[in-house]
C-alpha cells in the first residue's frame, strides 16, 4: 500500500519533470528524451495501479497496456529522432525554427 | 459492414506497401469506391435500427474491445468517407510516382485509423488509434521533404505525443476510478471526486492539444501550410476532427454525467471564442493562400468548442439538442469546405507555381472553376445560407439565444464578419486584372472538378439538416438508455 | 542453514567489490585507472554475488542461468572496457564535453 | 534471508546513486560511458538479488537481457566518435 | 526493508529524471536516460511485472541507447554543444501540477476491482495460459493489431522522411579489432536463442512477442553495428513481407471471422492460430524495430569510416 503511494507520486513527478523538460528545452533531442521520461511516468502510474488489485496478484490488463505503450513510444521516438536528424542535415540546426516559417519559400 | 470500414483500407494499405508498382493509385481508387458505400450502408443501418455495438473477438464487456456506432459516429464516418474518397481521387492524379509510393500506404492506414476512431468505445484503444493517426499524419506532413514541412511535421509530432501522453495518464486515472476501459460503461461509475477531475483535466488537455484549440494551435498553420495540397486537406479537414470527436464523446458520454464539466465547459468556450477571433484575424493578414486557409482552420475549430458551454453546463437543457446538432454540423461542413479550399489552392499552385495572393491576379478568367470553388467553399465558411456552415451557425445562434448566454454570440457574429473579410480578400485578388501576363499552366480536368464537388457538398448538406439532426438525437437516446442499465 | 551463511558471506564479498568499484570510479584520477578499477572489481563483485545466490537457489536450471548471466556480463563488461579504452587511446586529446 | 537480500539490493542501489556523481561530473564522455557500464553490471546484480528476494524467477530473464544488451550502447558510443578518415591506425 | 528499497528506487528515478532535464550536456543526458531505463526496470521488478521489466530491459538497454547515441552523433558531436535550459520558471507550474496530481492520487480507492476478475473468468475460454499474453493477443487483440500498425506506420514514415523505398542499411565497416568480431560471434547466437526462448515462454509465462521481437531487433542492430553484410543483402521484397507479416496475419484473423459471420477478430480457440499470429508478430516487430533503429542513418555513412578498415 505504501509502495503504491511511493511509486504513484514518483510517476507524477516523472510526468511533470518530463513536461518541464519538454517545454524548457529548445534542443530537439532533449525534447524527445523528455517525452520518453514522461512516458516512463505514465507507465509507472499504470503499473502501480495494477498492484492495487485486491486479489493479491497484479492486474494483467494494465501490464498489457504498458507493453503496448512501450512499443508505441519507441516507434514514435524513432520516427521523431529520424525527423530531427533530417532537419539537422538540412539546416544544421538542432532546434525548431521559432518563427513558424510563416514566410516560407514559394514552391 | 462496420468492420469492413477498417478492414478494407488496411488491406489496401498493405497492398500498396507490398506492391508499390505503377498501379499503386488503384489501391486508393478501389478503397475510395468501396468506403463511401460502406459508410452509407452503416449510416442507413443506424438510421433505421438505432445505435449498435460490436464486440471484437467475441469478448463481452468489460473484457473485450468494442466498436460503437451511433448517430454521432455515423456523421463523422460519412464525412471521412466523402472527404477521403474525393481527396483520394484527387491524389491519384496529383502525386508523382515517388511521392505516391509514400503517400498511399500512409494515407490508407490513416483512413482505417480514422474510421476506427469514429467507432471508438474503449479509451485505451482510443490512445493507440490516436497515435496511429498522429504518426501517419506527421509522416504525411513531411511528404514534400522541404525544410519547413519537416519542421512543421516534427512540431506537430511533439505536440501530439505530449497530448497523447496526457491523455494516457487520464486513462490511468479513469481506470483507477472505474476499473474499466469502456467509456460507455464508465459513465455511470465516475464519482466526480479529485480522481475524476484529474482524469478530466488530463484527457481534455491532451485532446485539445491534438485538436489545435487556441493555446495549442501553433502547430496547425505550418503543418498543412507546408504540406502538399491533398495532405493539407486531410490534415485540416479530418485529422483535427478525430481528436475533437473523441473529446465530444468523452465529455458528453463520460464526464458530463459525473457533473464535473461545469467550469471546464466555460473555459473551453472562452478558448473557442478567442480561437475564432484570433484565427480569423491571422487569416486576414497572411500573405499566402494556404496559410490563410490554415489559419481559418484555427478559427473554425474554435467554433466547435462553443458546443461545450451550451451542452455541458445545465443538465437537461432544452437548447441542448440544437447545440448538439450544431457542433457535428460545423465539423462536417468545415471539413468538406476546408478540403475543397486546400485542393483549390493546390490547383492554383500547380498552375501558377505560387500561392502568394499578390500573384493571384486574374485567375478568375484563367481558372474559373477553381475560383468558383473558392467562392462556394467561402460561402460555407462564412455561414451564408443555404450552406452547411449556415445551418451549423444558425443552430448555435438559436441555442445561444435560448440559453441566455448571449456573450457567446460574439464568436459567430464577429467571426463571420472576419471570415467574410478574408474570403473576399482571396476573391478580390482573384478577380483583379494582372498588369503583366503571368504564366499559367493548365490544370488537369479531374483536379479542377474534385474541389468543386467537395465545395458543392459542403453547401448541399445544408439541405439535409433534418436527417442529420435525427441521427444525432439517436445518440442522445442511446446514452440515456445505457445509463439506465448499468 | 549453512548454505545461507555461505551465501551471506559471498554476497558480502561481492558487495565489497562493488563498493570498491564505485569508490574507484569516484576517486581515481584519470580515465584509464577508472576503467581499470571499475571493470575488474565489477566483474568480481557480480561473480561473488552470483555465487552467493547459487547457494540458496534450489532449481538447477536457475543456477545454470545465473552462471550464464555472469559469463555474459563478463564478456560484455570486459569488451566494453576494451572498446572504451581503445576509444580513449585513439583520442588522446578528448576535449571536455 | 529475504531481508538480507533486500538490504543487499539497497546497498547496490546506493552504489548506483553514488556513481551518478561521476556521470554528472564527467569530465569526458568516456567517463560517463564507463559509469553507465557500471550501472549496467550493478543493475544485473540487483535484479538477480531481487529475483531471489521476491521469489520471482522471471526477473532473471530481465537480468539476462541487460547482461546481453548493455554492450550495444558502448558499441554505439565507440562508433559514434569514430575519428575522421585517416586519423587512426588499426588498434593499439 | 522493502519500503526502503522502494524509496531508494523512487528517489533514484526522480533524481535521474531531474538531472536529465537540467544537465547542460546532451551526451550526459543520454547516458542518464539509459540509466533511467535501468532504474525503471528495477521498479518494474519491484512492482511484480516481469513482462515489463523484460521489455524495458530490451528497449532501454538495447534500442533506446543506440537510437539516441546515433542521433546524438549525427546532430551534435560531443564537445561542441552546450545548451542550458530556457524558461526555468516553468518548473514551478510543473511542480504544482505534480502536486495536484499527487493529491488526487491520495483519493484513489485502495482496492481497485480492475479487470483482473474478468480476465480470470476469460482465461477459461481462451487457449492461452498466461494472463498478460491472453490480454494482449486475445482479449484486447485489436490493440495489439493496431500497435503493429503504429510500428509499420513509423517505418513508412521513416521511408518517407528518408525518401527511400526500402531499408538499405548503410553498411558500416566491420570493426578492425578481433575483439569486436569475437564479441559478435558470441553474442548473436545467444541473442537469437534468448529471443526464441522468450517467445516460447510467452505462451505460459512472462515473455512473448514483444520482448522477443525487441531482443531480435537488438540482434539485428548488433549485426549492423558489426558491419555484417547480411542485412544489406536482404532483398527488398522479403524485407517488406516480413515487416508486414504480423500485421497481415492479424488482418487474416480478423477477416476470417467475418466470413464465418462472427464479429471481427473472433477466432477458433485453438492454440495454433494465436501462436502463429504471435510468432509472425515477433518477426515483424523485430524487422520493423531494426529498420527504425538503423534506417534513420544518412546514406553517406558508408564512406565515412573507411579509414578504419
Amino acid at each position: 500500500m505504501h509502495g503504491f503511494y511511493i511509486y504513484a507520486v514518483t510517476a507524477m513527478l516523472l510526468f511533470c519533470l518530463g513536461l518541464f523538460g519538454l517545454v524548457s528545452h529548445k534542443n530537439l533531442l532533449r525534447k524527445i528524451v523528455a517525452l520518453n521520461v514522461m512516458a516512463g511516468g505514465v507507465f509507472l502510474f499504470f503499473i502501480s495501479i495494477a498492484n492495487l488489485d485486491p486479489s493479491g496478484g497484479v492486474d494483467p490488463v494494465p501490464q498489457a497496456m504498458v507493453l503496448t505503450g512501450i512499443v508505441v513510444a519507441i516507434s514514435l521516438t524513432a520516427f521523431a529522432l529520424c525527423l530531427a536528424r533530417r532537419i539537422h542535415e538540412k539546416t544544421g540546426q538542432n532546434e525548431l525554427d521559432t518563427s513558424c516559417s510563416i514566410e516560407g519559400e514559394d514552391r | 459492414m462496420e468492420s469492413l470500414l477498417i478492414l478494407v483500407p488496411l488491406a489496401a494499405a498493405m497492398g500498396s506497401f507490398l506492391a508499390p508498382g505503377r498501379g499503386i493509385a488503384s489501391w486508393g481508387f478501389l478503397t475510395s469506391l468501396v468506403i463511401p458505400a460502406l459508410a452509407a450502408g452503416t449510416a442507413m443501418d443506424v438510421y433505421q435500427n438505432g445505435a449498435r455495438r460490436v464486440s471484437l473477438g467475441g469478448w463481452a464487456e468489460p473484457l473485450g474491445i468494442h466498436l460503437h456506432m451511433d448517430g454521432l459516429s455515423v456523421i463523422f464516418l460519412l464525412m471521412t468517407a466523402l472527404g477521403g474518397a474525393l481527396v483520394s481521387i484527387y491524389s491519384a492524379f496529383f502525386f508523382d510516382r515517388e511521392s505516391a509510393r509514400h503517400f498511399w500506404p500512409l494515407w490508407l492506414l490513416m483512413w482505417a485509423a480514422l474510421n476506427s476512431l469514429f467507432m471508438i468505445s474503449d479509451i485505451f484503444n482510443a490512445y493507440v488509434v490516436l497515435e496511429l493517426v498522429t504518426i501517419c499524419a506527421a509522416a504525411l506532413a513531411v511528404l514534400s521533404g522541404k525544410t519547413e514541412s519537416l519542421q512543421a511535421g516534427l512540431r506537430y509530432l511533439l505536440v501530439a505525443m505530449a497530448g497523447s501522453l496526457a491523455f494516457l495518464m487520464g486513462v490511468g486515472f479513469l481506470y483507477a476510478e472505474t476499473g474499466m476501459l469502456d467509456m460507455f460503461m464508465q459513465s455511470g461509475e465516475l464519482q466526480g471526486g479529485p480522481v475524476s477531475a484529474a482524469a478530466f483535466g488530463l484527457m481534455t488537455t491532451g485532446l485539445i492539444m491534438k485538436s489545435a484549440l487556441l493555446p495549442f494551435h501553433f502547430w496547425l498553420p505550418p503543418a498543412p501550410g507546408e504540406a502538399p495540397a491533398p495532405v493539407s486537406a486531410l490534415l485540416s479537414a479530418l485529422v483535427v476532427k478525430g481528436s475533437f470527436f473523441l473529446l465530444l464523446r468523452l465529455w458528453v458520454g463520460v464526464f458530463e454525467p459525473a457533473g464535473i464539466t461545469y467550469h471546464g465547459a466555460y473555459f473551453l468556450g472562452c478558448l473557442g471564442v478567442l480561437a475564432v477571433l484570433w484565427g480569423s484575424y491571422q487569416a486576414l493578414i497572411q500573405p499566402r493562400l494556404k496559410l490563410i486557409i490554415a489559419y481559418s482552420s484555427v478559427a473554425q475549430v474554435g467554433y466547435l468548442f462553443l458546443m461545450f458551454p451550451l451542452l455541458c453546463t445545465v443538465p437537461e437543457a432544452p437548447w441542448a439538442e440544437k447545440a448538439w446538432a450544431g457542433g457535428p454540423y460545423q465539423a462536417i461542413s468545415h471539413g468538406l469546405a476546408k478540403a475543397a479550399l486546400f485542393l483549390a489552392a493546390g490547383n492554383l499552385i500547380l498552375s501558377t507555381g505560387t500561392d502568394r495572393i499578390h500573384y493571384m491576379k486574374n485567375i478568375a478568367s484563367r481558372l474559373p472553376m477553381t475560383t468558383f470553388t473558392l467562392g462556394l467553399a467561402g460561402i460555407s465558411l462564412m455561414g451564408l445560407p443555404p450552406s452547411g456552415g449556415f445551418v451549423a451557425k444558425w443552430m448555435f445562434m438559436q441555442a445561444i439565444l435560448e440559453s441566455g448566454q448571449w456573450w457567446w454570440a460574439v464568436a459567430p457574429v464577429l467571426g463571420g464578419l472576419l471570415t467574410a473579410g478574408y474570403v473576399f480578400r482571396i476573391l478580390g485578388h482573384a478577380f483583379l486584372l494582372a498588369e503583366k501576363e503571368v504564366r499559367m499552366l493548365p490544370v488537369p480536368f479531374v483536379l479542377e472538378k474534385i474541389p468543386l464537388i467537395l465545395a458543392l457538398c459542403s453547401i448541399l448538406i445544408g439541405f439535409r439538416a433534418e436527417e442529420v439532426i435525427f441521427l444525432l438525437q439517436e445518440h442522445m437516446l442511446w446514452t440515456l438508455e445505457l445509463e439506465g442499465t448499468p | 542453514m549453512i548454505f545461507d551463511i555461505i551465501s551471506i558471506i559471498l554476497c558480502l564479498a561481492g558487495a565489497f567489490f562493488f563498493l570498491g568499484g564505485t569508490v574507484g570510479l569516484l576517486r581515481f584520477p584519470d580515465n584509464y585507472s577508472r576503467l581499470h578499477a571499475l571493470t575488474k572489481a565489477d566483474n568480481l563483485g557480480l561473480g561473488f554475488i552470483v555465487l552467493g545466490l547459487m547457494f540458496t537457489s534450489s532449481a538447477l536450471p536457475e543456477i545454470i542461468k545465473m552462471g550464464l548471466i555472469w559469463l555474459l556480463a563478463l564478456v560484455g563488461s570486459s569488451s566494453a572496457c576494451y572498446f572504451i579504452g581503445h576509444y580513449i587511446y585513439r583520442l588522446p586529446s578528448q576535449e571536455e564535453e | 534471508m529475504q531481508i538480507f537480500y533486500l538490504a543487499l539490493a539497497c546497498f547496490l542501489l546506493l552504489n548506483i546513486l553514488a556513481g551518478l556523481w561521476r556521470v554528472m561530473q564527467g569530465p569526458t564522455p568516456a567517463d560517463r560511458m564507463v559509469s553507465a557500464q557500471l550501472f549496467g553490471t550493478t543493475g544485473v546484480a540487483i535484479l538477480l538479488v531481487l529475483a531471489q528476494a521476491l521469489e520471482a524467477p522471471y526477473i532473471r530473464n530481465a537480468a539476462l537481457l541487460f547482461a546481453l544488451l548493455m554492450i550495444m550502447a558502448v558499441l554505439s558510443f565507440v562508433r559514434k566518435s569514430t575519428p575522421k578518415q585517416g586519423q587512426t591506425g588499426d588498434g593499439p | 526493508m522493502a519500503l526502503l528499497l522502494d524509496m531508494l528506487v523512487a528517489f533514484a528515478l526522480v533524481a535521474t529524471a531531474w538531472r536529465i532535464m537540467r544537465s547542460p550536456g546532451h551526451f550526459q543526458a543520454v547516458v542518464l536516460f539509459i540509466t533511467f531505463g535501468l532504474l525503471l526496470s528495477l521498479a518494474w521488478a519491484r512492482l511484480h511485472s516481469p513482462d515489463i521489466a523484460l521489455a524495458e530491459a530490451a528497449v532501454g538497454a538495447g534500442l533506446a541507447g543506440v537510437l539516441l547515441l546515433d542521433t546524438l552523433r549525427a546532430v551534435a558531436p560531443p564537445g561542441t554543444v552546450k545548451a542550458g535550459a530556457h524558461f526555468s520558471w516553468l518548473l514551478f507550474p510543473c511542480l504544482l501540477l505534480a502536486g495536484l496530481l499527487s493529491l488526487s492520487i491520495m483519493h484513489i480507492q485502495p482496492d481497485i476491482h480492475g479487470l483482473s476478475r474478468a480476465v480470470a473468468a476469460g482465461m477459461q475460454a481462451t487457449s492461452l495460459e498466461y494472463p498478460v499474453t491472453a490480454v494482449l493477443l486475445d482479449f484486447r487483440g485489436y490493440d495489439t493489431w493496431l500497435e503493429l500498425g503504429v510500428l509499420l506506420a513509423a517505418v513508412l514514415g521513416l521511408l518517407c522522411v528518408r525518401r527511400k523505398n526500402s531499408i538499405r542499411a548503410p553498411l558500416l565497416p566491420a570493426p578492425a579489432e578481433p575483439v569486436g568480431r569475437w564479441l559478435i560471434s558470441i553474442l548473436l547466437p545467444i541473442i537469437i536463442l534468448v529471443g526464441g526462448f522468450l517467445l516460447w515462454l510467452g505462451a505460459f509465462a512472462p515473455g512473448g512477442a514483444f520482448q522477443a521481437g525487441v531482443v531480435w531487433a537488438a540482434g539485428g542492430v548488433l549485426l549492423w553495428q558489426a558491419g555484417h553484410p547480411s542485412l544489406g543483402a536482404l532483398p527488398g521484397s522479403l524485407w517488406r513481407v516480413s515487416a508486414v507479416l504480423g500485421f497481415a496475419l492479424f488482418w487474416v484473423l480478423a477477416a476470417a471471422a467475418l466470413i464465418r459471420n462472427e464479429p471481427m477478430l473472433t477466432h477458433p480457440q485453438a492454440k495454433g492460430w494465436i501462436l502463429a499470429v504471435e510468432y509472425a508478430a515477433a518477426l515483424s516487430i523485430a524487422v520493423c524495430l531494426t529498420s527504425l533503429a538503423i534506417g534513420g542513418q544518412k546514406s553517406e555513412v558508408r564512406g565515412q569510416g573507411s579509414g578504419d578498415r
